[in-house]
């Protein structure tokens, strides 16, 4: 047992809480909650795995996941804002299924 | 030459959006001509290069692939890339008309559009999984703020779901990108053929891309979130998503497939993808029956349409290639042809529930004209684009005497026909309900000519298929069987 | 010895912290939840500081610097929340 | 040994978090055990051996992902006090095998990567390899900057693709007064600002300029510069504005047009695109983009389209 | 082991101490403003020692310095969340508890 197999199985974990999350919470900032904590599963993940390369770390997973970060934070803003205004228009903050009057008039 | 042209070809309507946002209102007209009339001249060189020599690659910065990235053209990403760049710019005479500069979304709309086209440029280009990763993103982001742009609750709510989906999507294939840097540690799509052995953990690793590729494609059981996403966006939104962005994930699976992995041997994977494409045929033209709006119609119909790009895998062949290209670009040509001319119905008559539509013919000719040409493709009526793709994949599946696909394909295209008649027959057939349109207002014409002429370019398509068959046919990747 | 209690430290500092998230639950205001949230930045930085001693990465010192600067903001952002309305929402 | 404790014990509190921040029983408390999460994780990866990523995961963590919530939080309650009663989560019991499931699965992804024969990174070796050459002493500046620039680029055309629909779908009402704390004149605040301001526009610069050779870069050092810009807002220095403001414009795009005008420079005598000239090049691309990272940043906080500055008492 | 390290050492134990009893006090203290007063003093407190304690061992003007300007920061920062806190909470209708045991 070493440390990156301990962090492997700590993203195993979240990923799971995660898609947990994902699907009970209704509200969606939890949503956005749970894909965050998805995101950074996978980022532990990708950073763990790293074979070091004649006992320096890879840059390029790092880098990568500096990336991902930077995105995943765009995306969150992004959700934020969007959530905001879904429930100034409806005044709610979650995707109900009863809420698509997709076809009746 | 080639490398400047290919370099504008991203950077110009980046640059034009950057200018849309900075520059005052004035001048936001100037940066959307600047970012989008040049493209097809750029492209032309480009074209030439790859007609003369074949694939043409760029190491960025100078650093060859596995430490940079590359951009890569070749025969089916320039297919792409022209197919993009056109039907950007004809939508783009259409949103001339719903966002005019001045206009109250005008200067919201147009950075984003111009991103997402900068974006897609950039994907199609791209050799590198995370740099796909990245360009993903972009248009993925971009795609999701242009649909809640109104800001109509069901648009909201539609942005939202896809914005949920999409997230999770891009995260399983980053977690597949990962996965295969560890097993190959390059990330240039170019070099995996060499590199990754067929392991479990490699085939994980791709099918978890593809999974990711699927949902963002929409692809049936994972399409909830297309028909109300493409359904209640902005007529030119609609039409770009279900023209190009939703088919460039599925130009991914098949680059992964056919080029990233060409040596496995997949063939119940390919099952698997065909079955699901048979599903989403099926399923997708069922759902467009019961429908009571005209845009939601269309946008189920783009679920299933999206399943023939599907059938490549099992039918994997050269015609089967062509026939799949062709079906890309035909049903990209009529679908933003029918969203177009469906949008331009539903700010005439505030309304496009069916059995409001009914006599709109006399009212609406052009528009309907274009609608109703755009189905004639879709339903693959010769003489039309979509015709010769449909013909096409009947040829392949007929040659690899694979006749439950070509039931399927026969099946498909008499339920596209259903479900477009249905809206024809209401629209032209209705003998009572005549002339009580008298409040429309007027469509501007040129609105009306950028749905006419995709809908025109769809048929066309049916008569010029030599060169971009023979085009496709030299861009396939070694070993495909004939 | 040092090299032992060092990462020790670490650990006891986290364990206080793992102790006071119990503060975030049991609230019974939104101050009191706020508070736990402050405790673990300032018990996160002093973590920082020490682990950057024994595993000798230097640059661990700019990031818990950067934790103390930017900690007041949570709170100020916490402030700026209509004081009372939404606490009866919040206290089952 | 006492590594490994220590580590076990940061999975734990990474654990919980996660656990709380999604079913806490108010939304609040979800959103401060997410904010904690966020420091929690830059522990983690300084147990990796990540520094780079623990200081992005404490700039923006710390700084801008806590007051983006509690303002949206904020904005949320405004509407509708009472967030969360009437929600009942749609029982499904399908949620718990599937979480088990997809965790299962990446857990046996991961052990599978990690137990699997080491296959020499090219990529990575060719970074070191020519890392070298270039002046740079922090391999992932120089990954992200000049091996694989573009990405960055397109990295932070996706953040001001974010800004702009962001924008796109906020009401553009009411823009000005729901950001700052009730009174900006609260005792002590003037003081905090005053030291920290300086401070953090002193600390961005080091960020940068030693992203060169060590930790630090653009990212960082343009999320703490939007953390003291948050700052300014939620005490009221700055406002939210409808007004266009050329200087505001050009800093939320300098960064994105400094990097494709130098990265198209070079075509013209015959270059490769996107091969940067020179170490002023990266360090005037950095400082570029950390501009306009943190005014993207401070904007996708304000909600609005420009900011100009306030005065008060 | 030196001299310095020795002192070092203690000064970095005697920080946590203070870490503790601060933990101990935001968990069993009454009301909130009494929280408050324990967090932000006592926490602080065991910031310097450590941060004294860092200091001595590593041994560096310029980490010294470093470690000096976060111990700064953080008094700054804790001052003025607690402070911030406490209004809050004190517009919020809180009562300061006179005595007794904790209520939960």
């Amino acid at each position: 047992m070493d440390s990156a197999t301990l962090y492997v199985l700590a993203a195993a974990v979240l990923f799971g809480i995660g898609v947990h999350g994902l699907i009970v919470s209704a509200h969606l900032m939890r949503k956005l909650f749970a894909i965050n904590i998805m995101g950074s599963s996978i980022f532990i993940l990708l950073v763990a795995t790293a074979t070091p390369i004649s006992g320096q770390a890879d840059p390029i997973p790092q880098a990568l996941v500096l990336t991902g970060i930077v995105i995943a934070v765009s995306a969150t803003a992004f959700g934020l804002a969007l959530m905001v205004r879904m429930s100034q228009e409806t005044g709610k903050a979650t995707l109900a299924v009863e809420d698509e009057p997709e076809n009746d008039d | 030459m080639t490398t400047e042209a290919l370099a504008l070809i991203v950077f110009l309507p980046l640059l034009a959006a950057a200018g849309a946002v900075v520059l005052p209102t004035a001048w936001l007209g100037l940066s959307i001509r600047v970012g989008l009339m040049p493209l097809p001249l750029l492209l032309l060189i480009p074209t030439l290069e790859v007609l003369e020599n074949g694939a043409y690659r760029i190491a960025l910065a100078g650093h060859s692939a596995p430490l940079g990235i590359a951009w890569q053209l070749d025969p089916l990403s320039l297919l792409m890339l022209w197919l993009n760049v056109g039907m950007t710019l004809l939508i783009s005479l259409h949103a001339n008309c719903s966002f005019r500069p001045g206009q109250p979304h005008a200067h919201r709309f147009w950075p984003l559009w111009l991103l997402l086209f900068a974006g897609m440029n950039a994907l199609l280009l791209s050799a590198d999984l995370f740099n796909i990763y990245v360009t993903l993103e972009l248009v993925t982001l971009t795609a999701i703020g242009l649909i809640a742009l109104e800001g109509k609750p069901p648009a909201l709510r539609a942005a939202m779901r896809y914005l949920l989906l999409a997230l999770l999507a891009s995260l399983l294939y980053l977690l597949g990108v990962g996965l295969i840097y560890g097993q190959t540690g390059v990330l240039d799509l170019y070099l995996l053929a060499e590199r990754l052995a067929p392991g479990w953990l490699s085939v994980t690793a791709i099918a978890l891309m593809i999974v990711g590729l699927l949902i963002k494609a929409a692809i049936f059981p994972l399409h909830a979130w297309l028909p109300a996403a493409h359904g209640n966006a902005p007529g030119p939104v609609s039409a770009i998503l279900s023209a190009m962005v939703v088919k460039v994930s599925i130009y991914l699976i098949w680059r992964l497939w056919f080029w990233g992995v060409p040596e496995w041997d997949l063939d119940r994977a390919a099952l698997l993808l065909g079955v699901l494409g048979g599903m989403a045929i099926v399923y997708g033209s069922l759902a467009a029956l019961v429908q009571q709006r005209l845009k939601l119609i269309i946008a189920y119909s783009t679920v299933a349409q999206l399943g023939y790009l599907l059938l490549l895998f099992p039918l994997a062949s050269t015609l089967a290639f062509q026939a799949a290209s062709y079906h890309l670009l035909s049903h990209g040509m009529a679908k933003a042809a029918m969203f177009l001319a469906a949008a331009n119905i539903l700010r005439s008559l505030g309304t496009d529930r069916l059995r409001h539509l009914a006599g709109i013919d006399q009212r609406l000719p052009l528009d309907v004209f274009a609608l109703a040409l755009g189905g004639v493709s879709i339903m693959g009526l010769p003489p039309s684009g979509g015709f010769l793709a449909k013909w096409l994949f009947l040829e392949a599946a007929w040659s690899a005497r694979a006749w439950s696909w070509l039931i399927l394909i026969a099946l498909g295209g008499l339920l596209a026909a259903a479900y477009l008649f249905r809206v024809l027959a209401v629209v032209c057939l209705h003998p009572r309900r005549r002339g009580n349109h008298r409040h429309l207002k007027r469509t501007p014409d040129t609105a009306s000519l950028a749905a006419m002429l995709l809908a025109v370019g769809a048929i066309i398509a049916g008569f010029t298929s030599a060169p971009i068959l023979d085009l496709v046919e030299a861009g396939l990747p070694p070993g495909l069987p004939r | 010895m040092i090299d032992i209690a060092l990462p020790a430290i670490v650990l006891f500092l986290i364990i206080n912290l793992i102790a006071g998230m119990l503060r975030v639950y049991r609230g019974p205001t939104l101050a009191d939840r706020m508070l736990a949230a402050l405790l673990f930045s300032t018990t996160t930085v002093a973590a920082l500081l020490v682990l950057a001693e024994w595993m000798q990465l230097p640059s661990l010192r700019n990031v818990a610097l950067l934790i103390v600067m930017l900690a007041s903001i949570l709170s100020l952002a916490f402030v700026g929340l209509p004081a009372g309305r939404e606490e009866a929402a919040d206290e089952q | 040994m006492i590594g490994l404790a220590l580590d076990l014990l940061i999975i734990v509190s990474l654990i919980g978090l996660a656990i709380q921040s999604i079913n806490a029983a108010s939304l609040f408390r979800g959103i401060l055990h997410f904010v904690v999460l966020g420091l929690a994780m830059s522990l983690a990866w300084a147990r990796l051996d990540a520094p780079d990523l623990a200081m992005a995961e404490a700039a923006i963590g710390a700084g801008v992902t806590g007051a983006l919530m509690m303002i949206a939080y904020r904005r949320l309650i405004e509407i509708q006090p009472d967030q969360e009663s009437s929600l009942r989560p749609p029982p499904s019991r399908l949620a718990v095998p599937i979480a088990l499931a997809a965790g299962a699965l990446v857990g046996v992804i991961g052990l599978a990567a990690i137990q699997a024969e080491p296959m020499p990174a090219l990529a990575g070796t060719a970074v070191l390899e020519n890392l070298g050459s270039t002046g740079l002493g922090n391999p992932i500046t120089g990954v992200l900057l000049l091996f694989r620039g573009f990405d960055t680029l397109l990295e932070i055309t996706v953040l001001l693709a974010a800004l702009l629909s962001a924008q796109a779908v906020t009401r553009q009402v009411d823009l000005d007064q729901s950001l700052t704390t009730q009174d900006p004149d609260t005792p002590l605040v003037g003081a905090l600002l005053a030291i920290v301001v300086p401070l953090t526009v002193l600390v961005s610069v080091h960020l940068l300029k030693a992203g060169g050779q060590e930790t630090g870069g653009a990212f960082q050092a343009g999320a703490v510069l939007a953390a003291c810009g948050v700052l300014l807002v939620l005490t009221g220095r700055l406002g939210a504005s409808r007004q266009y403001s050329p200087l505001v414009n050009t800093g939320l795009l300098v960064g994105l047009l400094s990097f494709i005008l130098i990265g198209l420079a070079p075509l013209l005598w015959g270059q490769p695109l996107l091969a940067l000239p020179g170490l002023w090049a990266i360090y005037w691309i950095e400082s570029a983009m950390m501009i306009s990272i943190a005014l993207t940043l401070v904007l996708l906080f304000a909600g609005a389209g420009s900011l100009k500055r306030r005065d008060h008492g | 082991m030196t001299i310095a390290d020795s002192i070092a050492l203690i000064l970095l134990l005697a920080g946590c101490a203070f870490y503790l009893a601060g933990t101990i006090g935001l968990l069993r203290f009454p009301d909130v403003y009494c929280r408050l007063h324990a967090l932000a003093k006592a926490d602080n407190t065991g910031l310097c020692l450590i941060c004294v304690g860092l200091a001595i061992l590593s041994a560096d003007w310029q980490v010294a310095a470093i470690l000096a300007l976060v111990w700064l920061v953080g008094l700054l920062a804790a001052t003025v969340s607690a402070h911030l806190i406490a209004r809050h909470a004190h517009s919020a209708g809180r009562v300061p508890a006179r005595s007794g045991p904790s209520r939960r």
